[in-house]
């Protein structure tokens, strides 16, 4: 019992600090990728590469000052970047970052805990996630910020339903709800190839209404209203500063990491990966290395969210709700039933 | 140690419920309502209903509060005292509150329960198990389910549209 | 199999004293948001002791009816709070003792 | 009036067809675009070190 205690709790920091740390050198990899997309290089000047660039960034955090304004309300002001960052971190439970490992005549999961809810308890973590910038957004007391806040929560809702009918249709073809079971069905061998049966060869429409309503629960760029610049000077956090700011910042990147690691635990195999079992590698290596092509995974998808970010253009609030519920819920709710279809033929 | 989580988590919904009625801002009361229902939730886990503990918060905290929330901010309701400034309505419903409290304790003390611990079955409330009863037993009321959600939809719809008549 | 601790008295008690409060709600306060939201707690107090007998009777009906009601719920609060817009667009406030139209 | 670039395009507000309807063709052609100069060669100097002779 208490080894037991002793591998999670290792494990929960483990993750924790590789959360983090991704999120740290999520803020740099933008900078850069926005640099090279406009023809500029970007921050080159601390360390080599630029690469210490967010440590100078957290310091700068830390030191400025730390300023509340008179007419907040103090302790929801507080409290909205804390909700943000803890709901941020929390959906990390629930995600296999990697098969088993054998080590010391143990099994141990890398995985925190196999909820057989899994992907609800996700998504009931994304749907309390709204109430960090709502309440951060209506403690500033400043028009800006509220216009943020509400923003944000109707878009998040809006987009919630699709995303979650999308899921509907990939929990119809795996039939679980736990998303240990979800990432090692992917696992089983396809046209002779093993670790290659990923969901997405079954899910293709789905996959691309979930990557739409990621991008949207996570106020990235086309769907960055809460936040936009032009027209709401910084939407929710127009008042923050300080590693108040810092924690809404850094919430950002955490969700973006999260949400890539979830679409591809959820539909590109997770740690599996093709030829897993056929190139006759011991077991603990294939883990690692599931392990490895598990986060070349998940840096793909972030490049994939910054890359669209320097791209595309912000829609107009009113293109985004028609997109919301006139075009993907229609067609998630098409998905759902060709699936079903498909099901009932194919059985 | 179950009665003791179940003690703190009671201490805490109660003072928060306490708290929702008695907070003079509406968003604090939201804010309380969250709480409580969390620690709602926190029994439903102790209960081994984890389908409806998950069910709980989408549901509760993730849409129905937000919903709240957002019609107080878009209301700009925090500001808006209550009229009637006479105490005495107040105080009769605090005392007639107070009396259903006593009538329900009473009631339930007299059920003269000789239960001891009991066991019980920790699959019960999987999703596995509860949607094949729903989809069994209850397939009928759940598809009337859907229909009245469809209607409030509309109504809601309707309700929140402006007089065709002002343009 | 898993033995509980708790008898369903501590739930009973429990649920008859969050439901008291949400009565208490609603007579005291005037606010129509804050009465809504003591109708939410009253369910919820309801909820949680069908949950409970649920559980102690063996019996997921109790669970599934939860369930029912957490959906009407729902849809009560979205009808509800589109009137209450309404109301607020048309008296401009928020206080039931405004509406005092249909009072003799 | 003359444009200076000679890219003007006349605004044309004619229904869109389904395919432009669905913006996936246009997002695709603009993301092809970006990550084209993300490979480019920058024509960025490195000032103080290194200085370009002013004709």
């Amino acid at each position: 019992m208490e080894i037991f205690l002793i591998d999670k709790i290792v494990l929960i920091v483990a993750v924790f600090g590789i959360t983090l740390l991704f999120a740290l050198y999520s803020t740099y990899a933008e900078r850069k990728v926005a640099a090279f997309i406009q023809d500029r290089l970007g921050p080159n000047r601390a360390g080599i590469f630029g690469l210490l660039q967010p440590l100078a960034d957290g310091v700068k955090f830390f030191l400025k000052e730390e300023f509340i304004p008179k007419h907040a309300d103090k302790a929801l002001f507080i409290l909205g970047p804390s909700i943000s960052m803890t709901t941020a971190l929390m959906t990390s439970a629930v995600i296999p970052w990697g098969n088993s490992l054998e080590l010391f005549d143990r099994v141990i999961s890398l995985q925190i805990t196999d909820l057989n809810i899994g992907v609800l308890y996700v998504f009931a973590v994304v749907s309390i996630g709204v109430y960090g910038i709502m309440i951060g957004g209506w403690a500033s007391n400043n028009k800006f910020s509220l216009l943020g806040a509400l923003r944000a929560s109707s878009q998040m809702i809006s987009y919630e339903i699709a995303m979650g009918l999308s899921i509907i249709a990939l929990i119809m073809t795996t039939g679980t709800l736990s998303l240990g079971e979800i990432v090692q069905q992917q696992g089983t061998p396809i046209f002779g190839i093993s670790g290659a049966s990923w969901n997405i060869i079954y899910q293709p429409l789905g996959f691309l209404i979930f990557l739409i309503c990621a991008f949207a629960e996570c106020n990235r760029t086309p769907f960055d209203l809460p936040e936009s610049e032009n027209e709401l000077v910084g939407g929710y956090h127009t008042e923050y500063s300080s590693m108040k700011l810092g924690f809404f910042l850094f919430a950002e990147y955490t969700n973006m990491f999260i949400s890539a690691a979830i679409m591809s635990s959820l539909y590109f195999g997770g740690y599996n990966f093709p030829f897993m079992d056929q190139l006759g590698l011991p077991h603990n290596l294939v883990t690692i290395l599931g392990t490895i092509f598990l986060f070349a995974k998940i840096i793909l998808f972030i490049f994939l969210f910054m890359w669209v970010r320097w791209t595309l253009p912000r829609f107009r609030y009113d293109q985004l709700m028609r997109m919301g519920w006139k075009m993907l819920i229609p067609l998630a709710l098409i998905n759902i039933i060709i699936t079903g279809l498909l099901i009932i033929v194919l059985k | 140690m179950d009665q003791l989580v179940f003690l703190i988590l009671s201490i805490i919904s109660i003072g928060a419920a306490l708290a929702v009625i008695f907070s003079k801002n509406p968003v604090y009361s939201v804010l309380f309502l969250i709480l409580t229902f969390f620690s709602i939730a926190g029994h439903y886990v102790l209960l081994n209903a984890e389908f409806l503990f998950i069910v709980h918060i989408i549901v509760y905290a993730g849409a129905i509060l937000v919903l709240f929330l957002f019609v107080i901010m878009l209301l700009n309701l925090n500001k808006t005292t209550e009229t009637g400034k006479s105490m005495l309505p107040k105080i009769a419903g605090a005392i007639s509150g107070g009396l259903l409290l006593i009538v329900l304790l009473g009631a339930v003390k007299g059920l003269n329960q000789a239960e001891a611990a009991q066991a019980v079955n920790a699959d019960m409330g999987s999703v596995k198990n509860l949607g094949k009863i729903l989809f069994d037993e209850y397939l009928l009321p759940f598809e009337v389910s859907s229909t009245l959600f469809l209607s409030a939809m509309i109504g809601a719809v309707m309700l929140g549209k402006k007089n065709l008549k002002d343009h | 199999m898993q033995v509980l601790s708790n008898t369903v008295t501590n739930y009973l008690v429990l649920a008859s004293i969050l439901f008291a409060i949400g009565v208490m709600g609603v007579l005291v306060r005037r606010n129509i948001i804050i009465i809504f939201m003591s109708i939410e707690l009253m369910l919820n107090a309801i909820n949680l002791l069908l949950v409970a007998f649920s559980v102690f009777h063996n019996d997921a009906s109790g669970q599934v009816f939860v369930f029912f009601i957490m959906a009407v719920a729902a849809a009560e609060i979205t009808v509800g709070l589109a009137i209450l817009v309404m109301i607020y667009r048309n008296t401009g406030s928020v206080d039931i003792n405004s509406l005092n139209k249909l009072k003799w | 009036m003359h444009s200076l670039s000679n890219r003007s395009k006349v605004v044309v507000n004619k229904e869109m067809t389904l395919k432009e309807r669905m913006y996936l063709p246009a997002i695709f052609g603009g993301m092809m675009i970006t990550i084209k100069h993300f490979f480019k060669r920058k024509p960025t100097i490195q000032y103080p070190e290194q200085k370009k002779r002013v004709q």
